[in-house]
């Protein structure tokens, strides 16, 4: 099943979905297990799992240091794929690769579709990679039918959105606001504005993402967006209070 | 030839490299900046004020000087060498940063942020916010804080801020992507003044174009002076700006050989070095917003780089130059630290001249290859820098014990104010 | 105006200052540079050589850089600068240097000898050693050591050797009585490249016909550019090399008014200070060769002086100064200490220069008078030098906390090789 | 009388006159009047007495030091003149003010030649005055009959020489070799050739100095030279090993 009939699908039963986030082996990939199965456990729908690269420079510190100190522990492109493999057996969700193109361009194009594939992803998130770079990818994606998640932004103009909506497929990310990832959104009349802007110009599901952090944010999210996008709030959580907090942090935010 | 016909192939590809590989949030900055620059670039005003600017506040032209003690102790070629050192502040950084601040003006942004390795370009940058009364925050590797204290001094006193960025390596890459953090979060009223001829287009073409006053005034100094075209010329690489800046005046002279000096650090099989294109190590990558070789491993995370001169010692090549090279436009060679310490020093007791760290891997390249050549051959070097701002890392590379020996005197005195 | 036709008047004189008291011994070696010097000062060629020496190897001409900004804030006079920063090695010291250069070629003497104050002169004298082959040593107080360390450094790379004088106050008048030590032992083979305008005749003379450049250049520069001559000329007094030599490009215009500005110190009545004519402190004497005023006490022997620029702090101004000043040509005032400080942060800010410690003594005054006149008139200062040499002293001035952490860690990681 | 005639006097007693040196005031007066002591017994005929300057740039480290150490304990011009008087009652030997053109200038040429005279001082040596600054206080030496002792140098020309010849009176002071005050000078033919070469230039006695430090320089310049100055050698001594040192020195150079 593509990406957009299981988000449709599950939409038949609640509002508003969410997709969380992983880093891959960071603090490691027990760690990662213990998050996933709590996320599972509160009912998360999708799973942004981020292959880490050493130059992140679309995300804030806490994925930064993240990204990093999984690097330094060791963590292969290898044992992602196997994670993923072995998270898309056991888990309800659907598994996005979230990384940069470095990592899809270093394995080759066709290979990472291939192996994206193999381990049960559904789709992949890469916010350093433009359409206009993409086709080449685009076109191995439609093939093996996994989706590519274009994002959209509050500085897209009207051209660029519907530049973007033509090639969306499978859902898009709307970015909330300016700025990496990590700091928190003011969720008011901009953000849906932005929303119905993106809709103007795509069909397919639109998740929210960036600040996402709190039940209000679901709240307000609610009735614009198909999807909420967690990702900081949830690891912050993860390294204060551990399993506990984090059992605790998705139970309200799905309350 | 003209690389930046992009007519033929892809606007802001050289070859397969190049190209924008930024978050979709950059997409309007980046236009906005690409039409900016295209207005700019065919506006003859435009060049004619930013001339006027680095002869007024710069002291454009630098000069060509002739070093006729070296060329006649190595006995072979003629050596001239090109004195970007002169410039205010001490290196070409100026030129990109003096070009892009009228551009900022004309953008009408009022905030600009760098990265800086060497601190030369966040020194310059620092510079020209305080003359063009631009708020300004630089991003430096907390390594290269550590290594170019007396860059920081100044630019903090020039009214900047400077951060030190403790992600990654500490180097220059992790202050390039601190700057994208930035840049994605204040593009409405930043504008992200980058050093080098990397990055996404338009920034290698854009920097490529205000350094080429280097290259304009070099042919035309070198041919007054000698008569003739020189035979090779060489300019360390960076991020490539210089390097791009001094070649630019040779491209269309088919008898002149370019050669881009990289930073060997410990030498071939070191894996301690940042020679991206001279030694065999960087593979084609895409990282930091545009595609090129990159020090990097084979799953695509950048590898640790070294050099005894930090603005050298960056994981990418300029994208212009990967293609260039390929076409067998522009030679490589690297210059290992060693080789560095050993030039510098003859540099300074033959000629008077103390070239930046950067800058001495041209010279040792050119000094390498002199003595093979003809006497009626001609040999121009790219002097980027002067080597002021290394006087801890020379003194160190030198180990001389009078310089720590004053180090140890001063700290006491300042620990002795504290109590 | 010519103040060095002595048909009338006594050879070496200005009014009753200057002359040439020295050993006898020194007396043919005096007169074999006196008759070289006016060899050279009557041949055009040499003049065309000097020039074209400075453009290949020092950048000249130096640019005049308006100040807009400074002029809008303070809202008086149009302020411009002319750049002597700009030169090789930092400062106006090279122009002397060179010419002197090129006439111990002509006395066919293979070794040269210098004073040093700030450092700058004896940077530039190292320099100019290296690049012409002459075996070199620079004197240099103790005192002047310990604060100038960085061009200690580099002159010893240049390969002079520097020797630290113990004697006396262990600043610039006691290096020059080592240079004259020096000189009367090697006077055969040696030259003295004294680097101001003081000293026996014809040092004061030749040393102000090298640095005319400046003024003449100056002068040029800004009727191109503001299409008149301007209201006022500023130039700090050390020697008084600099400022002769860009007052006298304006000597010959009555309505230019010229401003000498002195080391003020700790200021009026403190003693700790270097204003010979601006304070009343100073009278008459004879000493280091020649006679002026000098800091000196009832019986003749000179006091201590102070000032935060190492090359302003002498006790004599040069001869001609003081006959300028006694005709009314010249005025001059005193900069604090304290004010420099203010004026050096204040510039560096607005306009991202960072002149000298020594040339911001200009700038003090010039910044104090230009409010107060008419928006139409213009100021010229003379910025004799870069602030880069001045680190230490600047970052103690301002007490930077982040500079005396990085000396303490600097210290610990000399002190950790040791062991 | 005079100091030509004064030397001539002495000069039919022994072939070679001694003249020494004393910096007043160090390492203090009180030493002073011991080395002048030791200096009288010796048969020392003439003393120059230096008065302090604080930059003494034709001396050499060891004069150097002296007047700068001189200074610092608050020797004045007074104290000097003072010590003149009461040295020039109390020892046969003649006086002359050795020291810097400044003191003079500062005191008024006038007054210190009054002052001198009163001080009984028969000339002075001012190593940094030329005879083409010195017309006036000449005159006036003149007046007063007290002499100023000429310097003439191995660097001096025919004509320089013939220049100097002109203006001396009472005695030249013949410089050994160049530098300044304090190091060995080599005696030898040159040293030889330049008396000579002084000598056709003046008939006033001619006194060799700089270097001037054992007995077997007294024998070498006997037959050549009116007088042997004796100045760094004999303060190295005193402050080596005292008064019985100086003593031994005196009695060797004399012997
Ligand atoms: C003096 C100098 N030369 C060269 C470079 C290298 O940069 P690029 O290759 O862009 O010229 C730097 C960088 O900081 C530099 O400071
Ligand atoms: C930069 C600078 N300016 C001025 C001076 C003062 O010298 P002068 O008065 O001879 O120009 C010095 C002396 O070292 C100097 O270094």
């Amino acid at each position: 099943m593509g990406l957009e009939s299981y988000i449709a699908e599950r939409k038949q039963k609640k509002d508003l979905l969410v997709m969380a986030h992983v880093v891959c082996g960071y603090p490691s990939f027990e760690d990662n297990l213990q998050e996933l199965e709590i996320m599972a456990e509160a009912g998360v729908d999708l799973v942004e799992l981020q292959f880490p690269f050493s130059e992140p420079s679309a995300d804030g510190p806490l994925f930064v240091r993240a990204n990093e100190e999984s690097l330094k522990s060791g963590t292969s492109v290898d044992q992602c794929f196997e994670f993923m493999a072995k998270v898309s057996a056991r888990f309800p969700f659907k598994l996005l690769m979230m990384g940069y193109y470095n990592t899809v361009f270093k394995m080759g194009e066709a290979r990472f579709i291939e192996r994206l594939v193999q381990a049960g992803g559904v789709g992949y998130i890469l916010p350093d990679l433009p359409v206009e770079e993409a086709g080449n990818l685009y076109a191995l994606s439609e093939q093996a039918a996994v989706e590519p998640i274009i994002l959209m932004t509050p500085t897209s103009s009207h051209k660029r959105l519907a530049q973007l909506g033509a090639a969306s497929r499978g859902m898009v990310y709307v970015v909330a606001r300016k700025g990496v990832t990590g700091s928190k959104t003011d969720m008011g009349d901009d953000v849906v504005a932005l929303i119905e802007r993106c809709r103007q110009h795509t069909d397919v599901p639109v998740g929210v993402g960036f600040g996402v952090s709190s039940k209000r944010d679901m709240d307000f999210l609610r009735g614009h967006a198909d999807l909420a996008i967690v990702g900081t709030a949830a690891l912050k959580t993860w390294e204060q209070s551990g399993a506990d907090g984090l059992r605790t942090f998705f139970a309200e935010l799905l309350a | 030839m003209d690389i930046f016909d992009f007519s033929d192939g892809r606007e802001g590809y050289y070859g397969e490299y190049g190209g924008v590989f930024l978050p979709e949030i950059l997409h309007a900055t980046i236009e906005e900046l690409l039409s900016c620059f295209r207005e700019c670039k065919s506006d003859p005003k435009f060049w004619q004020d930013y001339v006027a600017l680095l002869q007024g506040y710069s002291g454009r032209p630098t000069p060509v000087t002739y070093l006729e003690n070296l060329s006649r102790e190595l006995g072979g070629a003629q050596i001239y060498v090109k004195r970007e050192d002169l410039n205010h502040t001490g290196s070409h950084k100026i030129n990109n940063v003096m070009g892009q601040g009228l551009l900022c003006q004309r953008l009408g942004k009022k905030r600009v942020i760098a990265e800086t390795g060497a601190g030369q370009h966040g020194f310059a940058t620092a510079t020209m916010a305080a003359k063009f009364g631009f708020e300004c925050k630089i991003y430096m590797g907390a390594v290269d804080v550590a290594r170019q204290r007396p860059n920081v001094f100044w630019m903090e006193n020039l009214g900047a801020e400077v951060i030190a960025v403790e992600d990654g390596q500490q180097t220059l890459k992790d202050a390039i992507n601190e700057c994208m953090r930035d840049w994605v979060t204040n593009m409405a009223d930043t504008h992200y003044i980058l050093g080098t001829a990397c990055g996404p287009h338009p920034f290698p073409e854009m920097v490529s174009w205000f350094q080429s006053i280097i290259g304009i005034e070099a042919r035309e100094q070198i041919v007054n002076q000698t008569g003739r075209l020189p035979d090779r010329v060489y300019a360390c690489v960076g991020g490539g700006s210089n390097a791009m800046g001094i070649f630019q005046g040779f491209f269309d002279d088919n008898n002149v050989e370019l050669i881009g000096c990289e930073a060997g650090g410990h030498g071939v099989g070191s894996y301690m070095h940042a020679a991206r294109l001279a030694y065999d190590d960087a593979s084609v990558g895409v990282a930091q917003g545009f595609k090129t070789y990159f020090l990097q491993n084979d799953e695509g995370n950048m590898n640790k780089t070294h050099s005894v001169a930090a603005g050298l010692d960056y994981i990418g090549i300029n994208p212009i130059f990967a293609h260039l090279w390929e076409q067998g436009k522009v030679r490589f060679e690297a210059a290992t630290d060693m080789e560095v310490k050993e030039a510098l020093r003859l540099t300074m007791r033959t000629e008077g001249l103390i070239p930046a760290l950067e800058s001495t891997h041209a010279f040792v390249t050119a000094l390498k290859e002199a003595p093979s050549m003809g006497k009626d051959e001609i040999i121009l070097i790219n002097q980027s820098g002067r080597g002021d701002k290394d006087i801890f890392t020379i003194a160190d590379a030198l180990d001389d014990a009078k310089w720590k020996s004053f180090i140890g005197g001063k700290a006491d005195q300042y620990r002795g104010e504290e109590s």
